[in-house]
Formats: C-alpha cells, structure tokens, sequence
C-alpha cells in the first residue's frame, strides 16, 4: 500500500495524505459494511458445519452438477450482458441521436430506473402472463393470427426464456450507463466522416464503435455481473428446471431441504472469483483496445 | 402456580419474535391473534415467506443479539427437529399437555415436538381443467398439457420433495425404497409429455392460468380455495393413493431473547384454543386424536375437513425414508428431469 | 463561369431564419472567406455547401451540376473543422488514410498518399502518433491533410485557427494559404478575425445577419467599406462625432477643430450630426501644412504592440487611436504630452446614417 | 444531418412495445379479481391496507436517507479518484462491483454477526439503530450505480479547475463539495439515486431479516398467498417508483442553474 | 522591496524538470507578463504562487512573509483561469459573492461589493444570468470581477484571453488593463500571445524551458532582445545569412549584397557566418542615401493585413518580410515587382551564435 501510496500523484506527500484522508470514508465504510460482512463468506467456504478448516467445499464446487450450473451462468450472463448491450445500445441510441421528440429521452430514463430494477416475482408473473401458454400474447397470437409460439419451440420457461426476462432489467441497465458515453461522440466525426466519403455504416464500424468500445465493455462488465448474481427473478420464474449458480447457493443458504451454507459459501466465493477475473479481463481488454486514450 | 408464574415473565419479556408463519397457512392470522389477545404480548412477526433453512439460519446468525430480529421460535420441517437440536440452536421445554403428543412425534427430551400435519394434494382450477384428475396417474392426461406444477423447487423445498415422494410411493404401490427414484421417473414422464409447468406453483399462477393444477399441502390448497372465493372456482383433491403426510415440529431457540414469552407461546399452541386454531386453517393439529378422543372438535370444524377417509390412507414417512428420499430426488432432479426441462 | 455558385440561399431553423436569401459565387481555385460576427450565418452556410443541413430554399450547384439534394458522402467535399474533429481512435495514418479505405483504393495508392499528405504537412515524423499526441496545431494540419487526402472538389475550413495559439495561429494561416495556392483548391473560409481574412483570401465575403454586407478583396473591404457595418467589423476605425459645417466645402467640426473632407458627405447637408470614420494607420504624429487636416490634443495612452505602437489622443471630448511604427532608437512617446496629429483629406470618411 | 427518424422510431416503438406489454398482461389481470367483469377492486383491497402507506412511506423515506448517505460517500471518493487518486480506481470499481454477486443474505447475516446487540457497536439493539444498519445495507447495494453515474458525470466537467477556483477564493473542502462539486454532478447524482430509490422500495431481503417494517416484505407478505392483489401491488408499486422519480426530477430541476 | 519575491523556484515532475531555479521580482502594482512557448512552464509558476503546486524547491515571498507552504486559501489570491471556470450551478451575482461568503462576510455586505464589482466589469444588468447564459467575453469579465471581489493581494490571469474571438480578445485586453490600473493590484498574467504581452504589460519575463530568458519592459523585449531566443519569439523577425567581409567596418554580405551595422557584430569576425535579424517595420521601401543600406529583390508575396501590408521581398536565396502602413489610394504592390528595399544601420543586428 505505501508503493502505491509513493507514486499515486505527483504532488508533495503532505497533499498526498489529506487526499487519503479524504477516501479513509469509503475504505471504511466498505469494510465495515461489505467487505467484513462478506469475509464470513470467504472464511465459511473453507470450514465444514463444525467450524473446522477444509477444502473440501471448494473440492465440491468440481462436481459436475455444480460445473454445469456455473457454465448455465455464465451463458445466461453473457447472453442477456450482450443482448442487454445489443438493444440497449440501440434504444439509447434512438433517444440521444434519433431527434425523437424531446419528451422521450427523459421519460426513457426515469422508467429505465425502475425497470433496470423490475426483478423478482412480479417480473416473472408478468412475463407468464405475457409469454407463458396462457399468456395474453401467446393467446393474441393463437387467436388472431392462428400461431402458436410454443408449437413453434418457443418455451418461455427455458435458457432463452431466461434470457428474455432478465433482457427487461438488462435493456435499462444498458440505457443508463451508455447514454453519458453516447453524448460524448462528437457530432463532428460523423460529419467528418461523411465529407470523406464514409457511408453512415461505415461511419458506425470504423470511428463510432471503436471510440465506444471501452465504454460498452465497461457496460458490459456491469449488466454481466448484474445478471450474474441475479436470483429473484430466476428463482420466481424457472423455481425447478434452470440449474444456476444463485437458485443451488441459495437453496444451500436457505433451502428446506440441503442445507450446507458452507457449500453455499464456496459457490458465492467462486461467484466473487468470476467478477474479479472479468474486472482484470475489462481493465487488460480496455488498456490494450484502447491505446488511443489518455 | 406455574403458569400464572410464566405469564408474569413472559408479560416482563414484552413482546414474542416468530419467523415463517404466513397468516394463511394453518390458520396462524388468528392463531397469532388469539394469542395476542389472551396474554397481550406484542408479536413481532419475521419474514412470514421463510423456508425452514432460512429459520435455522436465522437463529444462527442472530447468536447474541437480543434484538427483534432474532427468532425466539421456530416452526420447521420434521427433519430440522433433530438436526438443529444436534447443533445446539434449541432448547427444550415441555408444555403441559407434553403427554398427549404421540411419542413418534417428539423429542424425548422436549428440544423439538411435531405440531400438525397435512397431506399432498391438487389443488385444481377448475376454470380450465374439467377433468379433475384423482390420482398420480391421472396428471399424465392429455388434457393436462402444460397445467401441473409443484409449489416449490425440488432441489431445496421440503414440501417439493414430499410430493413427488408421494407421487414416487403411489407408482411403487407403497415400497417407500422405492419412492424416491419412481417418483423422479414419473415426473420425468409428466415432463417428457409436456404436463409439467416448472414455475413454482401459488395462488397468483393458479389463478392466471399458468399452473392450472398445483402439487401442494392440502391446507395451503384448501385456504386458497377460501381466498379465492369461487374466482376461480377451486377443487381440492387427496389423490387416491399416494397420500403423504408431513409433519411440521416447533422449537425453542436456544439464543431466544424472550425465553418466557417463548415457552408461553408453546403453551398456548399446544393447548386446546391453540390445535383448534390450525385446525381452522386446514391443519392437523398434532393432538387430534386426543381432541377427537374427548369430544373437543365442533362438528361444523369437522364436517369442512378433507374426508377422514383420506386421511386413513395417510403415510408418515420416517425421519430415515425421508432422508433417503430427499437424497435421491434433490440431487438428481436435475440429470432426471430438470436438464430436460432446460433446453 | 463560376466553380460554386449558391443561388437565394435560405435557411430557417423554427421560428428565425439564420441564413436569407445569399447569393454568392466562387471562382475556381479562389479562396473565399466568410467574415463576420457571431451567429452571423457563416457556419450554416458551410454545412450548407457540404450538406449536412438542407437548405430551405435556394440551389447549390458545382460546376453547373446541382448538388443541393446530394448527401454530404457525394460532394468530394473536405472539410476542417474548429475543434479538429480528429478520429481519437486512429493514428495520423489512419486518419489522412481513412476517405481513401473507405473508397477501397488499393494499400500502395493509399500508402503513397498518406506520404505526400505527410510530407505536405511536414509532419512525416508523426504517423504513428494518436491525435492526443499531437499539439493543437499539429491537429489541425493532420485533420488538413486528411480533409485533402481524398482531392475534394472544394476545400470548407470552419475557424480551423480560432482554437490555436497566436503564434501558431500566424504561421498556420500562412501554411494553409500557401498548399490551397499550390494545389490550386477552391476554398471557403470561415473566421470571425479580419486580420485572419484580410491576409489570407482572395476575395472576402462580410456577413452581417444572415446577409452579405460586401463582398470584395481585402483592400477593397478595407478601404472600401460599403456599410458603417462592414467600416467598423472590419480593422480597427476611430468614430468621431462631427458636425458638418459648410457641406459644399466638406468642412466638418470635430471637437471644436475644424477639418476638410474630398471624400463626399454621404449625403449630409450643413448643421448635420455626422460620424467621421479614420484609420489609425492614417493618423500621423505633427502638424503638417498645405492640404492635410491637424487635431491637436494629448496623449492619452501608449499601446506598444510591437512592430507597431498604438497612441490614444484625446482631445476635448473624443479621442482617436493612431498607429506609428516602432522605432527601437526613439522611445515611445509619453502619457500626458500635448501632441498634433494630421491626416490628408481623402483619409477621412463620413459614414451614412446619424451620428452616435 | 438530415436523417430519417423511421428507423429510431421503430427502435423506440419496439422498446415500448417489449417493456410495456408485460405490464399491460400484469394490470390485465389485476383487473380480474371480481369474476365476469373488469374492476378495480384489487387495488381497492391493496390501497385500503394502512400496511401498504405505512410500508410505503417507511421505504420511501429510507431510499431518501440511503441516496443522502451515499452521496455523501460517493461524491467525494470518486472526486478524489478522478483527481488525486486515479491509481485507486480499479479497486474501487471492483469494490463497487461486490455488491452485485455477493448475496445479499450473506452481507446482512455478516451484520447480525458482526452489529448485533453484544457487540462492539450494538445497532440491532434499538430500532432506530436497525434503521441505520438499513440505510448502510443499502448503500452497498447502491454503490455499483451511484459509483458509476456519480464517476461519469465528474469526467465532464473540469473538476480540477472548478475546485482551483474555489480554492484561491478561500473555500474549504467541505464547502468545495458541496456547493461547486455536487451541484455539477447533479445529473449524475440523480440518476443514481433513481436507481438508489428503485432498489430500495422494491428490497426484501434485507429489510426482512433485519426486521424492518419495508415495503418489499410487505409485498411478500400479499404476494405469496394471493392472486389478484400482487398484480396490482407490482402495477402500483411500478407506477408510483416512476412518480417518485419524476418528483426527485422535479425538485432537483427547480434548484438553480439547472438549465442547460 | 519587492511586493511578491520568488528564489530558485524549482519544479520537478517525476522526471522532468518544469521550473528551474527562477529568481523572480514583482513590485507593488506592477503587471508582469510571463511570456513563452506552450509548455515552458508558465502556467507552473503561477500555480505555484497560488498555492495548487507545491515547489520543489525554493521559496515565495509575499511582502516579505514566506507563503511557501500555506493553503491556497490562506494567500489571498485572485485567480482567473482560461476556461473561466465560474460555478455552472451559481448565478453571476453568486459567483461574484461565492469569495464573500466563504469569508462569512455580511449580507449587506457582500451585496454592496457585488454591485461594486458588476458596475466594475460593466454587466449590473447580468446579474441574475447563469454562465451559460453568457458570451465567453462576459463570463470572462465575471471570473475577474469574482477574482477580484475578495480584494487579492496577487491577481493571476492564466492566458484568460486565449478562448475568446479576436475582436473581443483586444477590447477585453484593454478592459483588464485599464481596471489593474485602477485598482492597483500587482498582477501576473500568463499568455504566448506576445502581442497581448506587449500592448498590455509593465514588464515581460520571456521564459523558455523553464528559465527565464530575458525580463524587461516591452520596449526593451521587442527592440532589444538579449537573446536569440527572444529575437526570434518575440515580434516577426527576418533572420537573414550573413558573412562578416570586414568586421572593423561592420560590413556584412547577405545574399551577394553588402550592407553596414553600427550595432556591433556580436564577437563575429571577418570571414563568419552570421545570422542577421531585421524587424519588418525598419525595412522601408526605395532606395535610401547616405548612411542607409539598400538591397534588391522581387516580391513574392503581399499580405493586405489591414491597417498594415506585409510584403515578402525575395533576393536570390533569401527573403525578407517588410511592413507599410496601408493607403487607400495607393493599391498595395504586385507579386513579382521588382523593388529596392533600405534599412538604417542601426536597425541591423548580428546574433550570437552560429548562422542557420
Ligand atoms: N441546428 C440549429 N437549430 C437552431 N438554431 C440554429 C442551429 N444551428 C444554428 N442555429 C442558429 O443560427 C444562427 C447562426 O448560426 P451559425 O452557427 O451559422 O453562426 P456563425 O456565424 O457560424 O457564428 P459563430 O462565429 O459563433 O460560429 C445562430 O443564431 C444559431 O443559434
Ligand atoms: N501535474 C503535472 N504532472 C506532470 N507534468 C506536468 C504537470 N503539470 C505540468 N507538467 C508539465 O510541465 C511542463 C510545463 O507545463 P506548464 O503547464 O507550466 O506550461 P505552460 O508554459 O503553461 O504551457 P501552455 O502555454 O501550454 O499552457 C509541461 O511539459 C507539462 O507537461
Ligand atoms: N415459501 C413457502 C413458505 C414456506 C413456509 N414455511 C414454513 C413452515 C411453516 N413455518
Ligand atoms: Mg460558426
Ligand atoms: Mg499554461
């Protein structure tokens, strides 16, 4: 700490401390509230229901079924951080840039808001009332157009159902974080572009995107965690079928039944352990991709 | 005497800390309320939705608090009993009808003691499903495409795991070691026709459409049935064969802030006001048939109950073929239906 | 016949037109400078020209082609913009390269284009630097390069010097005038400095309003001022109020002394209150006799400013600034000294309208 | 540049139509409660709960208290960090990543533990204390977007040179905070505490396991046993966070200097 | 004594030295300009004084009391920055007052020196306005007069012209000057603009990479510069090759033409290369008698820069920049003319070091 402390800044050390003293707050604040609470987590994942030390729950996180719900995790993350990425991008884009009214941009965000954090039962009934069989749209569609979703393959209870319902607080998420970053492309360089000849897609591909990218992977670390550590929803919407990390920690945590908080802990610490390697992987990609920031 | 002496200390406590008692379930709105208003305690109620690992959780966590958020009574699944006894989260006491509660169903020394039963059950809508199906077999009709759920997750509910044991003992003509694995198949059938909704089935689900038929305790499906007032009209079914009993126990935490109120609050439940008030919710009270015995049931309480035919039929696993069952169907529930409900 | 002519050019944003009914034509290979005061209308125009804004109404037409519906990609159009408008996320190569990759031109075309940008721009050195890298001016003659790497048709420079340093300010203009003459590029120029506009253009376009005041070569602008607007945005003019005391002789009173004009009146008869216009650079210091006109007065202030020092005389109720170039043997002269000052009788001009 | 605004509004319209019919189905049948007909007897049920105000209120007021203490923690941390510390910023953009994966019901089985009525600092023991130990739990939940939309809004204004200002007319860091550096952030500020308050009303966890009178276990409470009166709690609840917000908007854009 | 006295101020970043032992004297009152190319270190030492930096070493004085190491609040500073940086949230009123509270002055007043202020930078009627409700001129005006509200000791000015238009660059130029005047606050201002340096300054400190070059009034700077480093930076200088062909005579060969300096040949001898610098307003067009120098050439160029025409005269291999006062009546010459220029012999300087 007092390398870093060294070379943080170079002002004079004596500044260099009163800035210390002023984070001393948040450190302490953290520790006290998040990260000493959670070190029950990291000592429990390595004790047995006696309170002696063993491997053996992290020697358990290597069993297949956990493997497969870690895996199941890690694709719904990453399918609804992309899709969540892919349309929210878009529709922050259809506020900022498409010269909508001006009454849109503000009324997306505040509803983003809320709906970024729409989680839970409510969600999950709304979606089966929307999209289950008996669904007002499944219904819509069966009654006026004659189509049947479900006999077409389409199963709301399902990983792509999954990936459908966390996209409802995944799209805002994206929309929240993106549009400071949206704002900040220069009407200039599209301009700029098209003077030189570029096609808007072209435009988009070689000067927009590229000067987006940190940002976007920045969005895409959070919604990913995000739904990395969703529980409500998965457990309210698909209770039996999908094997994910959350439902199996928390039936450990609290379940009737299994019952072994210390398993729970180790699948929680190997949950800590993926945000923490996709932190480090963000910062590498985003050091290396973008050379051209200061 | 003795009792006035822990009404006294229990009225010095103030107030009772109690954890997972949903107003609907067994009655306990006005079991809660009846107590509260025969010794004027105040009742200070934890999160009603909690599972009975959350409960023993619960009093783990809160070792050396004497806050209100720490449980002063749990009331658990039968398997909790033993376990949480053997980990020193309880303590015993024994109410002073300690002796009319059947032996099977208590701890010797007082540390936990059954308090009412029931039996799975369907709980149908009968809006939507017009051939109300009377067994196990019967869920696997045509005309139930899409309509039967569980009420919890089988990998970590308790009421779960009983109904597809019973589902399981139903098809394997009553061997309960053979209960466990026919019970995963024939819900891996009932999966594999497309009658299985993996949601967790409630009032809400039954009501919209979703999961038309719900696997669950038949007092929970009995008091929805009431809730729902005919919107949509309910039918309550005990199947033919198969018929599970499970036995919640009640407990004393050992790091109880409000020991007396505590104790009080067993004495109410176990006394006769208090095994009529489950009994009003649906439940079992643990002391029926010494109730039944001594003429202290009122006839309408009866005559709104399930058949006690029904209940003739009625099988209560041991704490050993509980054990085994829940070993078998919780930890391969995925492999034998739910990696096929997840594609 | 005109390279780019703009036919009754409008534009309306809501409720207030910005640009109104503009004529303008421009030569091949000139270099036109748009000159006037904020919000003028002078940016509206160039993104007219280049196509990011629709016209109301009115044509654009290149070369007798009518361009006014083209999209900005279809003009071979370059532009350079104020704030540079460098791609962060690319080399200079990459971005002097990017109008040819986008118009799939092979890898040596492109690579030997780049180099004889680089070398135009003397920055040969640089490629491989990102525009953070780079000084102000160095942007700018990157975000230059890249706007000629593709030949356009007509070169639009939006104030590309407004956010640079005075130094580097002088040298640029003179680089960029130096290339457009060389490569021989047809050239709008945008500035709100007329030093900037006076040394560079071939011709100067003063706006005022969404509507040209003149138009002409620098000289002409300068000494030639058709409106008080054009005489007083362009360079710096002394405004005295006068009062016309024999309008045959052009005999005007300023501050009590009496001066002659062969300039005309503007139209003002004797008894008027007229304002009197002079140049500082047409002031000099001493009285001097036959057909010129002498102020007496004091001096007020000194403004060293170089190669040229700036006097202020004051005389009763006005005061003028007057230029004299630096003499390194003489000292400048002080506050405070009483001081003559003459000017010959056509350096003196009547504005039209009244006196203020 | 003139643009087609087709393609934009087919985005929006299709956005619209994807975050808005799942409510529609919601409100459809939290209409239903009464056989035969559309009513709103649900929500007649809902409102004339005092549980449903009481809970309300209580959530809402603490969501008020959590976006003032995490502002007051934020602000100047990622103030800081922009400025005097940029070192500091991957850790505490992981810190403020945590609260995303680490359970909820582990952090406040930590509190229990670690604040409980006989240790050092016994917050459990008084209402008022649990209340406190809320507020924090909740802030922790916040960090990750009060962090982010706070940390954003400081890297478009010159933070350095605003604080210089201050600093040669004599101001202190307190007053530097709040009156030149907050009030710039206020964009940022907000909308994280739109998010702070969406988190907070709709939190059951914690809330119920601290044992605190909140609107997330009071919805819980209705919602696990009854059918219609869920639908139209979620329809209120949705209904009035977005009104609440809108409220916070409003204030905030009556303070001055806001327009820009 | 010395209002404001810094010794051996030094400044180290990591590895590089920015500030290199300045010695640096600022008397009551004065307004010193510190001078220099990007990156010199201007702005450091400002910041220094202001108390955002602390030295590496060395020491500044305030009337004699050490503020080396006090808090920037507690130097009684005025500071006016570039970009302005008035408080976005503040009205223009509130800004001016912001220095006043913070004192925990009294409502009233505060209230009578924020009118005081307003009156002073002309603007009563701003007062309610939000920055982003001005122009870049008026809220540069209200940065000085919220600076100035506190009644500094020191005024700094941190380039505040360099982001305004250049028409109002030289009216606010004049505006700052004439109100330090006024009030009489010693006051450092940080530019490259060496015109503004000269018109507006008491004394200039020409810095170049961290040392000071030369300090001096501007008359001083401009006409003789002790460096070549300021010769060049400071003004437009031609700098001519020259050989010495008789270094007891003063004669000099530039270009196959011999011209005469009385001014001394800077320790060169007969048969060296030397480089020769010119102003361009000593050069005068026509051929000159007596003790002038005449050359031959050709223009090449001629920039009509308003007031003055700067005409490029080419000789066989170099050029010279030359300044006359523009007339009216007299169009300005063509390129390609031939034409004699003549300069006196005082205002040929040899500089030291090797020709380039
Ligand atoms: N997109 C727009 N919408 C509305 N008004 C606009 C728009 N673009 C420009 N204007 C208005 O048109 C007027 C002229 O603007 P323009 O940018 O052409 O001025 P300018 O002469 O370039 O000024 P400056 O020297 O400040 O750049 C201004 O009043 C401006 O506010
Ligand atoms: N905080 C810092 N850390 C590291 N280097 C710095 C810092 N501040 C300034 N420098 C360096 O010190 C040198 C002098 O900077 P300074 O800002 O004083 O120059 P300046 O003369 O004001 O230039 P300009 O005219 O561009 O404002 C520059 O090379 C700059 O990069
Ligand atoms: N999640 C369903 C509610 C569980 C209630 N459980 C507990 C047992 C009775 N106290
Ligand atoms: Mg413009
Ligand atoms: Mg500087």
């Amino acid at each position: 700490m007092t390398a870093t402390l060294a070379t943080a800044t170079d002002a004079p050390r004596r500044r260099l401390s009163l800035s210390w003293l002023g984070v001393v707050p948040f450190v302490l604040f953290s520790l006290m509230f998040l990260l000493l609470p959670a070190a029950n987590l990291v000592i429990g994942a390595f004790q047995d229901p006696t309170g002696a030390f063993t491997l053996a729950n992290i020697a358990n996180l290597f069993q297949p079924s956990i493997i497969r719900s870690y895996t199941i995790s890690l694709q719904i993350s990453a399918a609804s951080a992309f899709g969540g990425m892919l349309f929210g991008f878009l529709l922050a884009l259809a506020a900022i840039l498409g010269h909508l009214p001006r009454w849109v941009r503000p009324t997306l965000m505040t509803f983003s808001g809320v709906a970024s954090q729409f989680a839970g039962v409510p969600l999950a009934f709304a979606f089966l009332a929307t999209l289950g069989r008996t669904g007002l749209v499944t219904a819509l569609l069966m009654n006026i157009f004659g189509i049947n979703i479900y006999r077409s393959g389409f199963n709301l209870l399902s990983f792509w159902g999954l990936t459908l319902v966390y996209l409802y607080f995944q799209i805002p998420l994206m929309v929240l974080v993106i549009s400071p970053a949206v704002d900040g492309l220069k009407k200039e360089w599209r301009e700029a572009a098209s003077t030189l000849g570029a096609t808007s897609a072209q435009y988009w591909r070689m000067v927009a995107l590229p000067v987006l990218w940190p940002s976007m992977l920045g969005a895409f670390l959070l919604l990913f965690a995000n739904a990395f550590g969703a529980i409500a929803t998965a457990y309210a919407l698909t209770g039996s079928s999908l094997n994910i990390v959350t439902i199996l920690l928390y039936a450990q945590i609290r379940g009737d039944v299994l019952h072994d908080p210390n398993l729970g802990y180790a699948l929680a610490l190997g949950m800590i352990l993926i945000t923490g390697l996709s932190n480090g992987a963000y910062i590498w990609l985003t050091s290396r991709s973008a050379r051209w920031t200061r | 005497d003795s009792m006035d002496d822990l009404v006294a200390a229990a009225k010095k406590e103030g107030s009772l800390t109690t954890i997972a008692l949903p107003h609907d379930w067994c009655g306990y709105g006005d079991v809660i309320a009846g107590f509260k208003a025969k010794y004027g305690l105040e009742v200070n109620e934890l999160n009603p939705d909690a599972g009975s690992g959350d409960e023993i959780e619960a009093i783990k966590a809160n070792k050396g608090n004497t806050g209100p958020q720490a449980p002063d009574v749990i009331d658990v699944g039968l398997s909790f009993g033993p376990s949480a006894k053997a980990e020193g989260l309880l303590q015993p006491y024994k109410v002073s009808t300690w002796d009319t509660i059947p032996d099977a169903a208590k701890d010797a020394d007082g540390y936990w003691y059954g308090d009412y039963y029931g039996v799975l059950a369907f709980e149908v809508n009968t809006d939507i499903v017009k051939n109300v199906p009377k067994d196990w077999p019967d869920l696997l009709a045509d005309d139930l495409a899409n309509s039967v759920a569980l009420a919890g997750d089988p990998r970590s509910a308790n009421q779960a795991i009983q109904a597809v044991y019973a589902a399981g003992l139903s098809a394997a003509k009553g061997d309960a070691s053979k209960a466990g694995e026919e019970g995963l198949k024939f819900f891996a059938e009932l999966n594999k026709k497309g009658n299985f909704v993996p949601v967790t089935g409630k009032a809400a689900s039954l009501a919209q459409g979703a999961t038309p038929v719900v696997l669950r305790w038949d007092y929970n499906a009995l008091a929805d049935r009431d809730t729902l007032k005919g919107n949509p009209p309910v039918e309550v079914v005990i199947p033919a064969t198969g018929v599970v009993a499970g036995v919640y126990v009640q407990a004393i935490s050992a790091y109880a802030p409000h020991p007396n109120a505590a104790k009080l609050w067993m004495e109410y439940l176990y006394s006769d006001e208090g095994q009529l008030g489950w009994l009003k919710g649906y439940c079992h009270p643990i002391r029926f048939n010494d109730l039944a015995k001594n003429g202290k049931i009122p006839a309408d309480l009866l005559a709104k109950l399930p058949p006690a035919e029904a209940y003739e039929k009625a099988v209560f696993p041991t704490l050993e073929e509980q054990g085994a069952a829940k070993e078998v169907i919780s930890k391969q529930w995925d492999t034998v239906v739910g990696a096929d409900v997840a594609k | 016949m005109a390279f780019l002519s703009i036919n009754r050019l409008t534009k309306t944003f809501g409720s207030n037109t910005t640009v109104k009914g503009v004529d303008l034509e421009v030569a091949r290979g000139e270099f036109l400078t748009l000159l006037g005061p904020s919000g003028c209308g002078k940016t509206t125009i160039l993104r007219m020209v280049a196509g990011f804004e629709m016209p109301s109404s009115g044509t654009i037409r290149i070369e007798d082609k009518d361009v006014t519906n083209l999209k900005p990609h279809q003009r071979k159009i370059g532009m350079v913009f104020q704030a540079y408008a460098l791609f962060p996320n690319m080399t200079v190569r990459d971005n002097i390269a990017f109008g040819l990759k986008v118009a799939h031109r092979s890898g040596s075309e492109i690579d030997a284009r780049v180099r004889e940008m680089l070398d135009l721009i003397k920055l040969p050195q640089l490629a491989d630097r990102y525009p953070y890298q780079l000084s102000g001016g160095q942007q700018q003659r990157v975000a230059l390069a890249r706007a000629l790497a593709i030949k356009p048709q007509i070169l639009l420079l939006d104030e590309p010097l407004s956010a640079l340093d005075a130094k580097i300010r002088v040298s640029l203009r003179e680089e960029i005038r130096a290339l457009q003459r060389q490569l021989g590029i047809t050239t709008i120029f945008v500035t709100h400095d007329q030093e900037e506009a006076l040394s560079m253009s071939d011709r100067i376009c003063v706006m005022s309003e969404g509507r040209i005041e003149q138009l002409g070569t620098p000289f002409e602008i300068y000494n030639y001022p058709k409106t008080r607007f054009v005489a007083s945005f362009v360079g710096t003019l002394n405004i005295l109020r006068g009062k016309v005391t024999d309008s045959a002789a052009g005999r005007v009173q300023i501050d009590g002394q009496e001066v002659v004009t062969n300039r005309g009146l503007n139209g003002a008869s004797t008894g008027d209150e007229v304002a009197v216009a002079l140049r500082p650079e047409a002031l000099s210091i001493g009285r001097a006799n036959g057909s010129s006109n002498n102020l007496d007065g004091v001096i007020d202030e000194v403004h060293f400013l170089g190669s040229v020092v700036r006097i202020r005389v004051r005389f009763s109720d006005t005061a003028v600034s007057l230029d004299t170039f630096n003499r390194p043997n003489a000292a400048p002269p002080e506050r405070g000294q009483p001081i003559t000052v003459n000017f010959g009788r056509e350096d003196i001009l009547v504005l039209e309208g009244p006196a203020y | 540049m003139k643009q087609s605004r087709l393609i934009p509004w087919l985005g929006f319209i299709f956005g619209a139509i994807y975050f808005l019919v799942p409510l529609i189905a919601t409100f459809e049948f939290s209409l239903r409660m009464q056989r035969g007909t559309y009513s709103f007897e649900a929500y007649r049920v809902v409102l004339g709960d005092p549980g449903f105000q009481a809970s309300f209120g209580y959530s809402a007021l603490i969501a008020l208290l959590t976006i003032i203490v995490g502002v007051a923690l934020v602000v100047p941390t990622a103030y800081l960090v922009q400025l005097k510390l940029p070192r500091l910023r991957p850790v505490v953009e992981f810190m403020t990543l945590l609260p995303l994966v680490v359970p909820a019901i582990v952090i406040v089985f930590g509190y229990l533990r670690m604040y409980n009525s006989s240790s050092f600092l016994p917050l459990t023991s008084t209402a008022r204390g649990t209340d406190l130990l809320l507020i924090f739990a909740y802030v922790t939940l916040a960090l990750p977007y009060m962090y982010r939309s706070v940390d954003t809004a400081m890297r478009s204004i010159d933070i350095r040179t605003l604080t210089e200002a201050a600093q040669s007319l004599g101001s202190s860091w307190l007053r530097i905070m709040l009156q030149v550096i907050l009030p710039n952030v206020r964009v940022g500020v907000l909308s994280g505490a739109f998010l702070t308050f969406a988190i907070v009303i709709g939190e059951f966890t914690m809330a119920s396991l601290l044992n605190r009178p909140a609107f997330g276990p009071y919805m819980q409470l209705i919602g696990a046993n009854r059918a219609y009166e869920p639908a139209a709690l979620a329809i209120i609840a949705f209904v009035v966070t977005w009104a609440c917000m809108g409220l916070i908007q409003l204030v905030a854009n009556l303070s001055p200097g806001s327009k820009r």
